[in-house]
């Protein structure tokens, strides 16, 4: 049984990681959207969880929590404004919203 | 002690110019009569004149070679070898001229008092008429260049706030400006001359100044002749601005805008003479150059006879005047660039006098006209106005050089110094002896316009006016003035004017009777007085005997003999006149119209000027720099618009962009740096 | 107070700061809550002005170079540090700005009714950019504070600003940005030079002054860097052709912004020279001496005319700007110590009078609501005391003797004088064309008949309007009766500045043309 | 890494199923479903990994509360809305997105792979947390000292994030719509 190399762990991140991107990209609904963001983060947590691990230095976890928490109010605020945006444009796909580009 | 010379008058300005702008201009406040501010006023220049009296007393009494009081009151600027101070000095030279302006200048004020005594803002009129007392005692009390200068630019100050002083009138204000324009030309020369001495010699201190230069005109040591010129003509650019001459005596004319006691002390007798001051304290300058020498005397004798061609034929009464000052100044300045500037400051004393008398006469004839200033609507004054006629008449013969006067002694001297000094020439002393007939004949034509013959006025009938008219708004609106009283009563009720405004006329009478006497030919109290200053008159030049003195003058007397009767005769007879003017209508034309100078300064600096500075602004500052800057900004805006297109506000677009540069990131840190 | 004696120079620079946050607890709503705002900010500024008052006694003119110094490392990687000094050159300036800002803000009591708040708050801000840049030894703290003070001016002229305020403001953030840009991009250089001939990075400015640059040609080190610096300086003083930007913020800017504009902003770019330009780059300075004072003497000139034919006061007192400001760059690069004194006095004699022409133009705005000058005239009847104050203040800016303006236009020509006399006799027409545009405003509004009957009823000035007055027309005179109660100060800075600027510290030139084989 | 290569495997492939389900199911109630899924996965990769605390986290707050946010507000919003079930954008740039996100990946899977992380000797090695009382006890300890700052900090965003949303999604009572 062989091991598994820190580069495998990281590479099934990256691979989650543009997952998560590949669905930011494609994705007109925004709450889709918003899932594919936590993909990215999770990616990135396990980075940095990885590395924890790999040079015994517990900064990398203590990252990770901060991370969730503002990933938590992230996820807060967004959604509080899917809702206000739903609210107005009775809409949730981004090609309508669009008011950013005047 | 020298300080309160300056100082009373500064106090007199301070007080009036105080209680003026908090106490009387506000909306609302009482308005003062003339009195009060007045008598302050003439108090403060009395005590000056007094303390300028001791001075001379006090110089009298030293040897003649080191006669000067000096006093350094503080330091003015020092930056590096730069130093000037606050410094006054009183020597041989300025005493004179200190006498004059505190004594002209009491007289003056007190004359004043009357003249301005229907005035609406007399507090204003005293505090800028000390203020001038003020600027002109530092101007020839000063010890160094800049306080000179200091005085020379507050002169100008009071010229243009005193002829601007009815400012409502439009053309008054405009005359002042033009006063102060004019005069700012002269001072560029002025400041010209000044940095060019101080970048030779390194100082601006008169004493030091002629230190260097040793004994009659010699030059000092590694200083070029051509320096001296520069120097020397420089600044008589300068005084060509304060002193009127050709071709900037255009000012001066225009100046009889302001009130006259103001054209009287400023424009006649004190301001307008300190070009000659200056040239004459700087004499070791000019004696140095005998080019700058022949150009002030040929500035003089022909300003000179310049200047009384037009005023044969001017119809204001103070115009006249102004062009027969500035005519005088020629005079002075003839008599300085032939190097006989005793002579000229001699001439400077007694046309303080004569002037000031015809032109506080001629105020006088205005207060008693009702503001009535053209000699042609006047005539007959003789029985109205005595003493006002007597005075006139005495400073017209003073000024037309009837011998025994003081005009006589002065005028003479400076033509028959053009004729024999070194400098001098022939030339000059016909061009100057042809302007003293002249000066003869407009003279007597004032006089007997305005004081002889029949009144061409209507005549209202005296009763029920005393010499004090209530109710008589004088100044006020008196740039519309004209008729103004004929409006109130059918036709002018000329009267004679307060003792106040007739006493200073009577002492100056007596004073350009008597003032020459100073400067008897060949035992001239003046030019021995003053030879410690600006050196001895030349000796005459050999074979210039001294009958031919004697010829020279009986010549003089002669034509101005000639130029009083002719005058007389003629204007006896106005239809003759009337005639006469007809037929050389285009002389006429031309003189009236003073040579057309002003239309063509106008033609020819004036409006290009206005013209390429609109062409400077709305042509190039617009136009073209603002067109680049406003371009690099339509650039940058176009680059925008153009790279605008992919902002298409959608986020995936831009992430996938970023995606994009990641991948040219990554790229580029993998393979760029091989 | 902690520290105050330590770091007397951070009190004074971030007191208007302190004011200007504790302000904003104010409740500005009402009229009451206004009138507490402004006396709150006015209260700040005189707190100010009398702290450096204090810096003023206790400058020792015969001490160190530089007094008061504070130096806190800051930026390590690029060298740079939280340096504050005081020498002559920057004491001045500092009591003219905090001297200013007093009359500027009383000045605007009523001017302003609308945003009160963020107006005050701004012009304290503004204060602490200016003092800051004036204090500051550092060169990348110097343009810290340099870009600082854009920020408030900007939002002062495009907010409280006449009609075409966002178009000024542009023009005036544009011009400004893209002369300090070119100098941010110098000043990189130079901390770099500075690691490559000591060792080590740094940007404090005497550090800088030991560099040896190669220079004295057009494309050397030297001459680059120096226009660089010089570029973002002359956009500031305005240095003809770089002068568009003034008449329109000047004409755009509320009062008080015009005032400290043209009384303080202006002179960063005098002051940058002097505190940077010169000292840095001698070499360059003496190169594109010829060429900068021709550039002075055409702004001179130039500015003279165009002010002439002005129908707007505030334009015509901007030109006036420029030509005035000429006299200071022909004076600072005459580069002998009678010219540079001058230049420097030049600088606060500009401050003064055209500062407190400002409030004038703004005494009268406030009545009549127009700035142009056809629209008055006779105004010296109806408003007298008004007309005085005018009239005293024109007279310094013509530079009458005995005011201000005589004595730093005098010994600028003088200094100039000795350098090009040609080029000096053109500048000094300026004198002529100084009195004719002056005079001929004045006469057009001030004299004539009252012919507009919406004159008829216009008010003299208030109390509030003379005790902001009073202050400059007290100034305008002892400044130029007795400047030397200034000279004593400056003497042993300008000195050493010129000593500065003139010692060739050029580096052996690396040319690749240069012959060696002999 | 001392980690089992099956369960690692496992939960790997379990992520990457359940993630691509994620961005490419129509309904986002089973993007959500799948989500949950992907998150259990990984808390199960961080217990190999020995971050226990970071594992019990990740249940308690994505699958728990972040989880039930998304599923609360899809069902918000999913009455009476058509067009809901929102399909992918345009073709162009999926192709583009999955083109550029492989490449990228593939960079830095190499890179990955190229590096090596030689395991510099930190002070947390496994013994010494089991020692000093496991791994949740030691990251509470630096959390309350080492990284008290952050944590308060991340408290006040927090906070913020609260009222912040509240104050977003609250319906305006006064002039109808937001």
């Amino acid at each position: 049984m062989h091991q598994i190399e820190p580069w495998v762990v990281l590479s099934f991140c990256s691979i989650i990681f543009f997952i998560g991107f590949t669905g930011v990209l494609i994705r007109r609904n925004i709450l889709v959207i918003l899932m594919s963001i936590e993909l990215m983060l999770n990616a990135v947590n396990l980075t940095f969880v990885t590395f924890s691990k790999q040079l015994n230095h517990l900064g990398g976890q203590m990252s990770v929590f901060f991370i969730i928490t503002v990933a938590a109010a992230e996820s807060a605020v967004g959604l509080g404004l899917v809702i206000a945006m739903f609210r107005t444009l009775r809409s949730v796909d981004t090609d309508e919203i669009q008011i950013l580009r005047e | 002690m020298l300080f309160w010379i300056p100082l009373f008058p500064l106090i007199g300005f301070l007080i009036n110019g105080i209680w003026y702008a908090f106490g009387q201009a506000p909306a609302g406040r009482k308005k003062a009569g003339a009195g009060l501010p007045g008598a302050i006023a003439t108090g403060a220049i009395f005590a000056s004149f007094v303390v300028s009296l001791m001075i001379f007393i006090q110089l009298l009494g030293q040897d003649p070679e080191h006669r000067a009081v000096e006093q350094i009151l503080f330091n003015w600027m020092s930056v590096g070898k730069f130093h000037v101070d606050v410094a006054f000095r009183i020597d041989a030279l300025n005493t004179l001229f200190t006498l004059v302006i505190t004594g002209v200048g009491t007289l003056i004020h007190l004359y004043s008092i009357g003249y301005m005594g229907h005035d609406e803002t007399p507090g204003k009129f005293f505090a800028y008429l000390n203020l001038f007392c003020f600027a002109m005692l530092m101007l020839v009390m000063g010890s160094s260049l800049p306080v000179l200068f200091l005085g020379w630019e507050g002169v100008g100050l009071c010229s243009y706030l005193l002829i601007g002083y009815w400012y409502t009138d439009i053309e008054k204000a405009k005359a002042g400006k033009k006063a102060f324009v004019v005069n700012r030309i002269g001072d560029f020369g002025f400041l010209l001359g000044m940095f060019l001495i101080y970048s030779t010699f390194g100082t601006l201190d008169f004493e030091s100044l002629r230190h260097l230069f040793g004994h009659a005109g010699s030059l000092p040591e590694g200083v070029s002749p051509q320096v001296i010129t520069a120097i020397s003509l420089f600044l008589f650019v300068g005084c060509m601005g304060k002193s009127a001459q050709i071709p900037l005596y255009v000012w001066l004319p225009d100046a009889m805008a302001g009130p006259t006691p103001v054209s009287a002390l400023i424009h006649a007798a004190t301001m307008v003479t300190s070009g000659i001051y200056l040239v004459s304290r700087l004499n070791f300058f000019y004696t140095g150059s005998p080019t700058a020498m022949s150009v002030v005397a040929a500035v003089g004798a022909f300003t000179a006879f310049f200047a009384a061609t037009i005023a044969i034929t001017q119809r204001d009464i103070k115009k006249v005047l102004a062009y027969s000052t500035v005519s005088q100044l020629g005079y002075m300045f003839l008599g300085c660039g032939v190097g006989a500037f005793s002579a000229g400051v001699f001439h400077v004393i007694t046309h303080a006098f004569f002037k000031a008398l015809l032109f506080l006469g001629a105020g006088s004839v205005i207060h008693g006209m009702h503001e009535e200033q053209d000699i042609w609507k006047m005539g007959g004054l003789k029985s109205k106005m005595p003493r006002t006629y007597w005075t006139f008449a005495v400073g017209t013969a003073a000024i037309c050089g009837v011998p025994l006067l003081s005009g006589f002694f002065s005028k003479d001297e400076i033509l028959w110094k053009a004729f024999s000094s070194p400098s001098g020439s022939p030339w000059l002393w016909f061009l100057a002896a042809i302007t003293a007939v002249m000066t003869a004949f407009y003279m007597t034509r004032l006089f007997s316009l305005t004081f002889l013959g029949a009144p061409r006025f209507e005549v209202a009938e005296h009763a029920g006016h005393s010499h004090d008219h209530p109710g008589h708004d004088h100044g006020h609106d008196h740039g519309h003035g004209h008729g103004h009283g004929a409006k109130k009563v059918k036709g002018i009720a000329v009267h004679e004017s307060p003792l106040l405004m007739t006493l200073p006329l009577m002492i100056l009478a007596v004073l350009s009777i008597v003032g020459g006497y100073v400067g008897w030919p060949h035992a001239s109290w003046i030019e021995h007085w003053l030879e410690p200053v600006v050196g001895g008159g030349h000796e005459a030049a050999s074979g210039v005997s001294e009958s031919l003195e004697w010829i020279l003058m009986g010549v003089s007397v002669l034509g101005a003999l000639i130029g009083i009767l002719t005058s007389f005769r003629v204007y006896r007879n106005l239809s003759l006149v009337e005639a006469m003017t007809r037929n050389v209508q285009w002389l006429h034309k031309i003189l009236e119209n003073k040579w057309y100078i002003d239309e063509i300064y106008e033609a020819v600096f004036v409006r290009p000027i206005q013209v390429f500075s609109q062409l400077l602004w709305k042509g190039f500052d617009v136009a073209v720099i603002d067109r680049i800057v406003v371009g690099f900004g339509r650039v940058s805006q176009w680059t925008g618009e153009t790279v605008r297109v992919i902002q298409t506000g959608s986020l995936q677009v831009y992430a996938l962009m970023l995606l994009a540069g990641l991948i040219g990131t990554a790229g580029f840190l993998i393979y760029g740096w091989h | 107070m902690a520290g105050i004696d330590t770091h007397f120079l951070s009190w004074i620079v971030f007191l208007p700061l302190l004011f200007a946050f504790a302000g904003l607890l104010i409740p500005a709503k009402g009229t009451a809550g206004q009138t507490a705002m402004r006396l709150w900010t006015l209260l700040g500024s005189l707190i100010t002005f009398g702290v450096s008052v204090s810096l003023y006694i206790n400058y020792r003119p015969e001490g160190a170079d530089f007094q008061f110094t504070e130096t806190v490392p800051w930026i390590s990687t690029l060298g740079a540090s939280y340096a504050l000094g005081v020498d002559g050159i920057s004491l001045w300036l500092i009591l003219l700005t905090t001297f200013l800002m007093p009359l500027a803000i009383l000045g605007s009591f009523s001017a302003i009714e609308n945003r009160v708040k963020e107006y005050y708050f701004l012009l304290l801000a503004l204060e602490t950019a200016m003092l800051g840049a004036f204090v500051s030894l550092d060169i990348f703290l110097f343009y810290v504070f340099w870009e600082a003070m854009l920020i408030p001016m900007y939002l002062l002229i495009g907010i409280w600003g006449g009609k075409e305020r966002i178009y000024a403001a542009m023009k005036f953030f544009l011009y400004t940005l893209v002369g300090s840009l070119l100098m941010l991009v110098a000043i990189f250089y130079l901390a770099h030079q500075h690691k490559l001939q000591m060792g080590a990075y740094s940007t404090n400015i005497l550090d800088l002054y030991k560099l040896q640059l190669e220079g004295g040609t057009f494309w050397s080190a030297q001459s680059i860097l120096f226009l660089a610096f010089a570029l973002a300086f002359a956009i500031k003083v305005p240095l003809f052709p770089l002068h568009t930007w003034l008449p329109d913020a000047h004409v755009q800017a509320p009062t008080a912004g015009s005032v400290i504009l043209a009384a303080v902003l202006l002179k960063m770019g005098g002051y940058g020279f002097m505190r940077i330009g010169f000292p840095i780059f001698p070499e360059s300075v003496a190169y594109f001496q010829l060429t900068f004072m021709i550039l002075g003497t055409i702004a001179i000139v130039y500015g003279a005319w165009v002010a002439m034919v002005q129908p707007d006061i505030k334009k015509l007192v901007a030109y006036s700007s420029v030509s005035h400001m000429g006299y200071v760059i022909i004076g600072l690069f005459s580069l002998n110590e009678i010219g540079v004194t001058g230049s420097y006095y030049q600088m606060l004699n500009h401050g003064i009078s055209t500062g407190a022409l400002f409030l004038l133009v703004g005494v009268i705005y406030e009545r009549r609501h127009t700035r142009d000058i056809s629209a008055f005239g006779g105004i010296s009847k109806v408003m007298p005391m008004f007309a005085i104050v005018f009239m005293i203040i024109t007279l310094s800016s013509v530079a009458l003797p005995g005011t201000n303006g005589f004595v730093g236009e005098f010994l600028i020509l003088l200094g100039a004088w000795k350098v090009n006399p040609g080029l000096t006799a053109v500048a000094t027409t300026g004198v002529i064309f100084g009195a004719v545009y002056m005079l001929w405003m004045f006469q057009r509004v001030m004299f004539g008949p009252v012919t507009n009957p919406e004159n008829q009823k216009l008010k003299d000035l208030s109390l509030r309007e003379w005790t902001v007055l009073a202050p400059l027309v007290a100034a305008v005179f002892v400044m130029g009766i007795y400047p030397n109660l200034f000279f004593e100060k400056l003497e042993p800075s300008i000195q050493r500045f010129i000593m500065k600027s003139t010692t060739n510290r050029t580096a052996p030139p690396q040319s690749l043309f240069s012959d060696n084989s002999k | 890494m001392d980690i089992s290569p099956f369960f690692f495997y496992l939960f790997a492939g379990l992520a990457i199923a359940c993630s691509t389900m994620v961005i490419l199911k129509k309904n986002p109630v089973t993007s959500a479903f799948s989500l949950v899924l992907v998150f259990f996965a990984f808390a199960g990769i961080y217990a190999l990994l020995d971050a226990h605390l970071i594992a019990a986290l990740q249940v308690f707050v994505y699958t728990g509360a972040i989880m039930v946010l998304f599923v609360f507000v899809i069902m918000l919003l999913n009455a009476d809305v058509p067009s809901f079930d929102l399909g992918r954008s345009h073709f162009l740039m999926r192709v583009s997105a999955g083109f550029s996100a492989l490449v990228l990946l593939g960079i830095f899977v190499w890179a990955f792979k190229e590096s090596s992380f030689h395991s510099i000797g930190g002070e947390f090695t496994l013994e010494k947390i089991e020692a000093a009382g496991g791994n949740t006890q030691v990251i509470s300890e630096l959390m309350f000292s080492e990284y008290i700052l952050p944590f308060e900090l991340t408290s006040i965003l927090l906070l913020a994030a609260i009222v912040g949303a509240v104050a977003i999604a609250k319906r305006k009572l006064v002039g109808g719509r937001v």
